[in-house]
């Protein structure tokens, strides 16, 4: 569903990410895995319409969304829970979620959704009308991804949802995310939990300078001995 | 470029009937002087800068028609106008800009006291004739600078003129006089924009009111700039004084008239405004003639002019064709400023600034004189300068609204015949202004 | 920060040369009303050079630094009017006494952030100007009020701070200028320099360094008011006028904020520059057009502001000095290649 | 040895929330400490509350046996106290080593004595980014490690360090973890909040369970390992079968 | 004297709701897109000078004249937003803003607004004579005399309704759960589907549209002049701060207190004292209270 094809990004002058080609099919869950700064999170943004496309392609469903501005993309079904969850600090979480869904499209399901998403994470429930800014790290991190999912997204790009989080949520996250996968969301994620999101993964990609040096299933990677010396410290 | 009214301006219709003949006289030949105008263009004072470089203008362009200076051999006169922006700095770099790069003969500025006190003592650095106008700070002409002279009033001959007004109200109604004795005295209140030009006035008042044993019941400095003066309404409604003297720019005159209507506040000797926003054209198309009916202003012009004498009938139509308003106080002004330093360059005959300077020393013009010359529109008696370089003749009027028309009573010499101050203020507050004739319109003089 | 600035300085270093050059040869030899401009330039230069070393550095605006501009002014001038004291020692009184006047008014205001700190700011500016309105005297010291201050000529005397030829006061600007810089140099290169720098970007992480943010903004406030006090003495002699509704205006504030802002805040010498692109425009559009079309100068004005602020948002250094080295780099290919491996 | 910080009873409140809540305890000087617990125990906040960022709604804090608890931020720094931010705030207009720079001028007033410190810690906590790289430029990492070198810089007794780790992945955390010995050994008191359970029982010498706001139990990391309040509460049993 | 203390009380807070209502819209455009928009008075006086035209040309009385005028302005402020004050976001994508260039770049379109009517109409103080501004509400109780245009009590009762109106669309509707979305992170909004410019540019647009109504309420009792917009324009600043920036019962309240400072305060000292009285308080009131009145606790 997803189709990348050569893409080059950066800041500026600089070029961060030179020519990645990535795809995403129907029902996958994919992960990016790299060392700190091999440029995931610019790839993402790039992805994202966040920051200008110097060059290549991006598809979705067969329709080029390459340079459009992040709402626009937003509209054609794809989500994104940001790297440093990003919330909106002086509303509540309920209307933190609401905000998710805030196209005419996703507008109307909106209700069911919160009740949906306070199901998942009932620690929202409780706090959903204290202000997002006010919340710890792991309760805003959740707040990110019932506001990412509130849109019932076709695809949902995760980039590291499981920074800060307690070792419970992290398995609590790991669930959620093959739940939503299960429900029919395509899901790409970004993560240095690379055992654990690799196992999960369909597919897998690894990225080192702005490029592409490896992919394959998940569990493929996983046995890999060249990364498990990199990512994995073994 | 600097505004350059003359020779472009008035050139092309006689050039047009010069073609049609043939050519006279080379232009190239004709020897051109320079007048330099420095104004507040921009900010506060703005509108009233305006109507000055408007009569300036229309006096230039008047000289100008009627072949130049004439012991010039017909010099042309060129005017460069500057914006002084009402700030001090600029208005002295103006004045600067005006002895330096456009070598002017004479400047004539800068309305603001605040803007001539630095401005004229770079003239004077620089040995260029400079006449005040508009500023009637006492200083001005009081630092022996010999460069410096002023065509109009110093602050305290307005004062005085006003407070002598009041006693001529006295005088004219002995019912009225005799009721404030029984009182306990005559009381005023003092309300003015707490910048250097109100607050003199003030306090030179006082200094005048207390040699007379007049009561202050209220002394009010205001920061200019108000939307609303009704706290300051109801201030003096309670002081309830007799006189109530104000001196306010026009956007602060016309709020505070407004608001003294709505409070009905009626003392019984009448509002008396030291000019500033009452003379401005703006504040008559503003304030509805209910709100300015029966008040005073001292008016830096005598208002009687255009029916004392056709000539300046026949300029304050031309001024209406022009410009949209009848001659104001402003406008006499700047026109008298810059025929007087015409006349002092055409005593002179040269662009020699010290020659002009002795012109301005040795200079004697008489109202009864000026039927062709027109100098003098201001309505003085004369023009002459005194030691320190002031004119020791500028006197204004002081005037009343009645029915929306300024009658002029004091001096007696500028008295519209036929009329009397109403005295006291009648509590008419219901049928006021009802017949009141559109501001600029003559008295008919019975 | 320093090691860049410093590099793109030097490189463009011809350029520099050649303006600074400019800045002080070339009065020598203009008209009068020439010269005019250039002092104005000046003046602006060194009151947006003093307000950058508290605003620039700390990243706060001041929109009522004309304050600390007056009451150098005033004071100077009040020593010579009421005690005959020679401008020149007067000066340095009156720098002492706004450094302290400085400090003591940053204490409150510095507590404030962003918009509430401007306008805090503004609203200050507007207090003192209507206090000396209203006011003749001041713990018995006449402020002569509305009026304000009136210095009679003396004759050309040094002593006195008065000379015959605007290129002596234009020669003294240029040493206070000067100074200034020197001074923005120095802090920017020092503990107080980083000090400021740090606490521009993020005011928490500095604390937790140990800065103390309030006695470093305050050093910067005395410092700064110190060196625009002497502007203050310098307007008041040269104009030999201090009047309170336009040396405490809004406008004055507005007007140094602008040319500190347009320059480069923050950098060593983009108030100069500032001053240099937009005091010729404004004095340029005033005489040609304040006499015709009045406002059309500042309608131009700002224009040129807002076209500055869309392409060089953070203000003409950077951008200039980057033209400069570029023009540079291509004058002087031919030598620079051998230089360049030379270095390495 | 004695101890360095010591907290007595503190608490804190935000509006009605009670984010630490009558919490004591005391580090010893040289230890490394760990702080865990799940989101919104209240680590940052009692990590604020040592810091002088905000002062306790009640209960006291001693440093070195003085009473600090109205102190301010940046006169615990001169006392030896620095700390990190969970969220980095590097000052982005600088380089590197002038970030270091920041830091190192509390001690000293020359300019080329705090380059030579900064750089000097520029090879100490091991970074690779270039001495003169623009703070806001560098990657996560490096964020991270510039903000234990600017509060090394200070010179510190005490250090706090909340999340260092957070983001990295384990061949930088391993990394990290040297670090941390390496800082331990020059006599630094280290308290590390970290949710990486593997990395902070290797790491700690004792470990501080903190748990809605208050203390939940603390031990060697054996102790807390095999604690059953820690392992429903936090650890999870998944974590717990995991080793 | 408690006479005229009542009475002062009345006109500063008739006068105080005036200043609110100019206000409002400056809070609003700070509220949701941080700038400080420094040509806020300039717009406010090109508001009255479009009522003024339509006043004289076609007798259309502002009351009227807000249904044509208010489009106008709220396209004028969709467009500011949009063709100066995003292209300068835009740029500084990713890195926070810096809001000396938002300043500046507000302080240029201001004098740019002011000069070009400068230039067109001149300095003269022009006014529109219309029914409101001519007709009086007048109590009279014995010697007790209260007596106010009625345009300025309209004016009063106007700072209430845009208030009421600006807080209903900000916190009770979908766009203002969007506009706040935005003004609190908008890289986060633009992940949630949301047009951060073109919401923007709405709030921009809403802002001064509120302007626009201030402004029929002002060119009623007020003059219409080029100058005029220095006047409001730094008050409105003052009392925005004062009542906190963003929030729109602050800036009422501020009003309210500025108006009633300045009118009750000069019945006990002289007016230019009083003037001093209110920025004393002013800063005062902030050194207690850094973010304002009812301004949201922490920088901004
Ligand atoms: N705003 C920016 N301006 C300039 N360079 C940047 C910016 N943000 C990141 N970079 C640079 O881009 C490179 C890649 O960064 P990116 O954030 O994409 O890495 P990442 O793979 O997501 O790593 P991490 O695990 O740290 O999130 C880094 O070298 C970083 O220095
Ligand atoms: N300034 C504040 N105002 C109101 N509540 C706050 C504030 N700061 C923190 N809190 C609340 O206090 C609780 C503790 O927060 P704290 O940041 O200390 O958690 P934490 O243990 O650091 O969590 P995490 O590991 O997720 O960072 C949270 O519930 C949070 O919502
Ligand atoms: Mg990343
Ligand atoms: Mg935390």
């Amino acid at each position: 569903m997803l189709d990348v094809k050569e893409l080059r990004a950066g800041y500026g002058d600089i070029e961060i990410v030179h020519g990645i080609s990535l795809k995403v099919l129907d029902n996958q869950i994919v992960a990016i895995v790299g060392a700190n700064g091999a440029g995931k999170s610019t790839f993402i943004k790039a992805l994202m319409g966040m920051i200008p496309v110097k060059k290549g392609t991006v598809t979705f469903d067969g329709q080029d969304i390459t340079s459009l501005d992040t709402n626009k993309i937003c509209d054609h079904g794809i989500t994104l829970i940001p790297e440093g969850r990003q919330l909106f600090p002086q509303m509540t979480v309920e209307e933190n979620l609401d905000i998710g869904a805030c196209t005419p499209t996703t507008r109307k399901d909106r209700d069911r959704k919160k009740e949906e998403m306070f199901e998942l994470l009932p620690r929202l429930r409780e706090r959903a009308k204290q202000m997002a800014g006010t919340l710890s790290g792991g309760e805003q991190q959740m707040v990110a991804t019932a506001r990412a999912l509130m849109s019932s997204p076709k695809l949902l790009v995760m980039d590291e949802p499981s920074w800060g989080l307690a070792p419970i949520l992290v398995t609590e996250l790991f669930q959620t995310i093959e739940t939503v996968r299960s429900e029919g969301t395509a899901v790409l994620i970004i993560e240095q939990n690379v055992a654990t999101t690799l196992s999960i993964a369909d597919w897998g990609y690894v990225f080192e300078n702005g490029n592409v040096t490896m992919e394959g299933a998940g569990s493929e990677l996983l046995c890999d001995e060249g990364l498990k010396k990199a990512f994995l410290g073994i | 470029v600097p505004q350059t009214v003359a020779p472009a301006a008035t050139e092309a219709p006689t050039q047009a009937a010069a073609a049609t003949e043939t050519t006279t006289t080379d232009s190239a030949d004709v020897p051109v002087v320079k007048i330099g105008f420095v104004w507040p263009l921009t900010g506060n004072s703005a509108t009233i800068g305006q109507q000055h470089s408007d009569g300036a203008l229309m006096a230039i362009e008047e000289i100008n028609a009627n072949g130049g200076i004439k012991s010039m051999g017909g010099a042309k006169i060129e005017a460069v106008v500057y914006d002084s922006e009402t700030s001090p700095d600029v208005g002295s770099s103006r004045v600067e800009t005006l002895c330096t790069k456009d070598n002017v003969d004479i400047i004539v500025g800068c309305y603001n006291s605040a803007v001539t006190f630095p401005a004229s003592e770079v003239a004077q650095r620089y040995s260029t004739p400079f006449i005040s106008m508009g500023g009637v700070k006492n200083e001005i002409t009081e630092r022996g600078y010999e460069w410096v002279f002023r065509v109009n009033n110093k602050a305290s001959y307005d004062v005085a003129e006003m407070l002598k007004g009041v006693d001529l109200c006295l005088q004219a109604s002995p019912d009225t006089a005799a009721a404030v004795e029984a009182d306990g005295g005559l009381t005023y209140a003092l309300v003015y924009e707490s910048t250097d030009w109100g607050s003199d006035n003030a306090r030179i008042w006082k200094e005048e009111a207390d040699k007379r044993g007049w009561t202050c019941v209220l002394d009010e400095p205001v920061t200019s700039g108000q939307s609303d003066m009704s706290a300051q309404a109801i201030k003096i409604k309670k002081a309830n004084p007799d006189v109530i003297n104000f001196s306010f720019y026009t956007n602060d005159a016309i709020v505070f008239t407004k608001a003294l209507f709505a409070n009905k506040i009626n003392p019984r000797l009448g509002v008396w405004s030291v000019g500033g926003g009452s003379q401005d054209a703006a504040f008559y198309k503003a304030c509805s003639p209910a709100e300015y009916e029966y008040s005073f202003v001292q008016e830096d012009w005598n208002v009687s002019m255009p029916y004392l004498y056709d000539w300046a009938a026949k300029i304050s139509e031309d001024c209406y064709a022009k410009n949209g308003y009848y001659i104001t106080s402003f406008f006499a002004q700047g026109w008298t400023a810059a025929k007087v330093a015409i006349a002092a360059i055409e005593a002179a005959g040269t662009n020699d600034k010290e020659a002009i300077r002795q012109a301005l020393v040795n200079l004697d013009v008489k109202l009864e004189d000026c039927a062709d010359s027109h100098i003098i529109l201001t309505g003085y008696p004369e023009i002459k300068f005194d030691q320190d370089g002031q004119n020791t003749f500028s006197s204004g009027t002081i005037i009343q609204y009645q029915n929306g028309v300024q009658i002029g009573f004091s001096p007696l010499s500028a008295a519209t015949p036929g009329y009397s101050p109403i005295i006291p203020i009648p509590d008419d507050f219901a049928t006021r202004g009802s017949t009141s004739k559109p501001w600029g319109t003559a008295p008919e003089v019975k | 920060m320093n090691t860049k600035e410093h590099s793109n300085f030097f490189q463009g270093k011809v350029f520099a040369i050649l303006g600074l050059l400019i800045l002080l040869i070339v009065p020598n030899f203009v008209d009068t009303n020439v010269q005019i401009v250039f002092i104005l330039i000046l003046f602006y230069a060194l009151c947006a050079s003093c307000w950058n070393i508290v605003c620039g550095f700390v990243g706060e605006l001041s929109l009522g630094h004309a304050v600390f501009l007056g009451v150098g002014a005033y004071i100077s001038s009040l020593l010579l009017m009421d005690c005959s004291l020679s401008p020149w020692i007067g000066m340095f009184i009156a720098a002492a006494i706004t450094a302290v006047f400085g400090v003591i008014v940053g204490l409150p205001c510095f507590r404030l952030h962003g918009p509430y700190f401007a306008l805090t700011t503004i609203a200050l500016g507007e207090l003192i100007r209507i206090f000396v309105e209203n006011n003749e005297t001041v713990f018995g010291i006449n402020l002569r009020g509305a009026m304000g201050l009136v210095l009679k000529q003396s004759g050309n005397q040094f002593i006195a701070f008065e000379f015959a030829n605007k290129i002596t006061y234009y020669y003294v600007l240029v040493a206070l200028v000067a100074v200034t810089i020197l001074v923005t140099w120095l802090i920017k290169n020092s503990k107080l320099g980083f000090y400021l720098t740090a606490i521009k970007s993020d005011p928490d992480a500095a604390e937790s360094l140990g800065i103390k943010l309030t006695k470093y903004k305050l050093i910067a406030m005395g410092i700064s008011c110190f060196l625009i006090s002497f502007a203050g003495t310098f307007y008041a002699q040269y104009f030999r006028y201090v009047g309170p509704s336009r040396i405490f205006s809004h406008d004055m504030s507005v007007q140094i904020a602008l040319i500190a802002l347009v320059g480069g805040q923050g950098t060593v010498f983009g108030p100069l520059m500032g001053a240099c692109l937009l005091v010729p425009i404004t004095e340029f559009l005033s005489e040609e057009f304040g006499g015709t079309l009045p406002g059309l100068h500042l309608f131009i004005y700002g224009i040129v502001m807002i076209l500055v602020v869309l392409y060089m948002p953070r203000g003409i250094f950077h951008p200039v000095t980057k033209l400069f080295k570029s023009i540079e780099a291509k004058l002087f290919s031919f030598g620079k290649k051998s230089v360049q491996k030379g270095e390495k | 040895m004695g101890e360095i910080i010591r907290l007595e009873h503190v608490s804190k409140k935000f509006g009605g929330l009670v984010a630490v809540d009558d919490f004591s305890g005391e580090i010893e000087t040289g230890s490394i400490v760990g702080l865990i617990g799940p989101n919104g125990a209240g680590k940052t906040t009692l990590f604020n509350m040592m810091s002088c960022t905000y002062p306790p709604t009640s209960g006291k804090i001693f440093y070195k046996g003085v009473d600090v608890t109205k102190a301010r931020t940046d006169t615990m720094a001169a006392r030896g106290l620095a700390r990190t931010f969970q969220v980095t705030k590097p000052f982005g207009d600088m380089t590197v080593v002038e970030n270091f720079m920041v830091g190192a001028f509390l001690h000293t007033k020359d300019r080329a004595t705090a380059r030579k410190q900064a750089e000097e810690i520029y090879d100490y906590i091991g970074m690779s980014c270039g001495r003169d790289k623009p703070a806001n430029e560098t990657t996560t990492v490096d964020r991270k490690k510039l903000e234990i070198g600017r509060a090394l810089a200070t010179k510190p007794e005490l250090l706090l360090l909340d999340e260092v780790m957070a983001g990295c992945n384990p061949q930088e955390k391993l990394e990290l973890v040297e670090t941390c010995r390496k800082i331990q050994k020059c006599g630094i008191t280290l308290v590390v909040i970290e949710h990486d359970i593997k990395t902070i029982m290797t790491l700690c010498e004792k470990i501080v369970i903190l748990h809605r706001g208050a203390k939940l139990t603390e031990g060697t990391p054996e102790q807390v390992a095999n604690d059953p309040r820690a392992i429903s509460a936090y650890l999870g049993e998944d974590y717990h079968a995991g080793c | 004297m408690l006479d005229s203390v009542l009475l002062a009380l009345i006109y500063g807070i008739l006068q105080g709701g005036a200043y609110g209502a100019i206000a409002l819209g400056l809070s609003v455009i700070f509220g949701v897109t941080r700038v400080t928009n420094f040509a806020h008075g300039a717009m406010l006086m090109l508001s009255t000078f479009l009522y003024y035209e339509l006043f004289t040309r076609f007798g259309i009385d502002p009351y009227i004249g807000i249904l044509l005028v208010t489009p106008v302005l709220y396209l004028l402020g969709m467009a500011t937003q949009k063709f100066l004050i995003t292209p300068l976001l835009k740029k500084e994508r990713g890195t926070t803003q810096d809001p000396a260039s938002l300043l500046l770049i507000t302080l240029g379109l201001g004098y740019a607004i002011s000069n070009l009517f400068m230039m067109i109409y001149g300095s003269d103080y022009k006014t529109i004579p219309t029914a409101a501004s001519r007709s009086y509400l007048t109590v009279e109780i014995g010697d007790f005399l209260f007596t106010t245009q009625w345009s300025r009590v309209i004016a009063f009762l106007a700072a209430f309704i845009i208030g009421f109106a600006l807080w209903f669309i900000i916190n009770k509707t979908e766009l203002g759960k969007k506009i706040r979305a935005v003004s609190q992170n908008r890289d986060a909004a633009a992940i949630c589907g949301v047009d951060v410019y073109k919401t923007y540019a709405v709030a921009f647009g809403l802002g001064i549209a509120a302007v626009a109504v201030a402004g029929a309420c002002l060119s009623e009792y007020y003059f219409v002049q080029p100058q005029v917009g220095t006047l409001f324009g730094t008050k409105s600043f003052l009392i925005v701060v004062l009542g906190g920036l963003g929030s729109i019962p602050g800036a009422i309240l501020g009003g309210l207190i500025f108006g009633i400072v300045e009118s009750v305060g000069a019945q006990f000292i002289t007016s230019s004292a009083s003037s001093m009285l209110t920025f004393i308080l002013f800063m005062i009131m902030l050194f207690i209270r850094p973010s304002g009145l009812l301004g949201k606790g922490g920088k901004v």
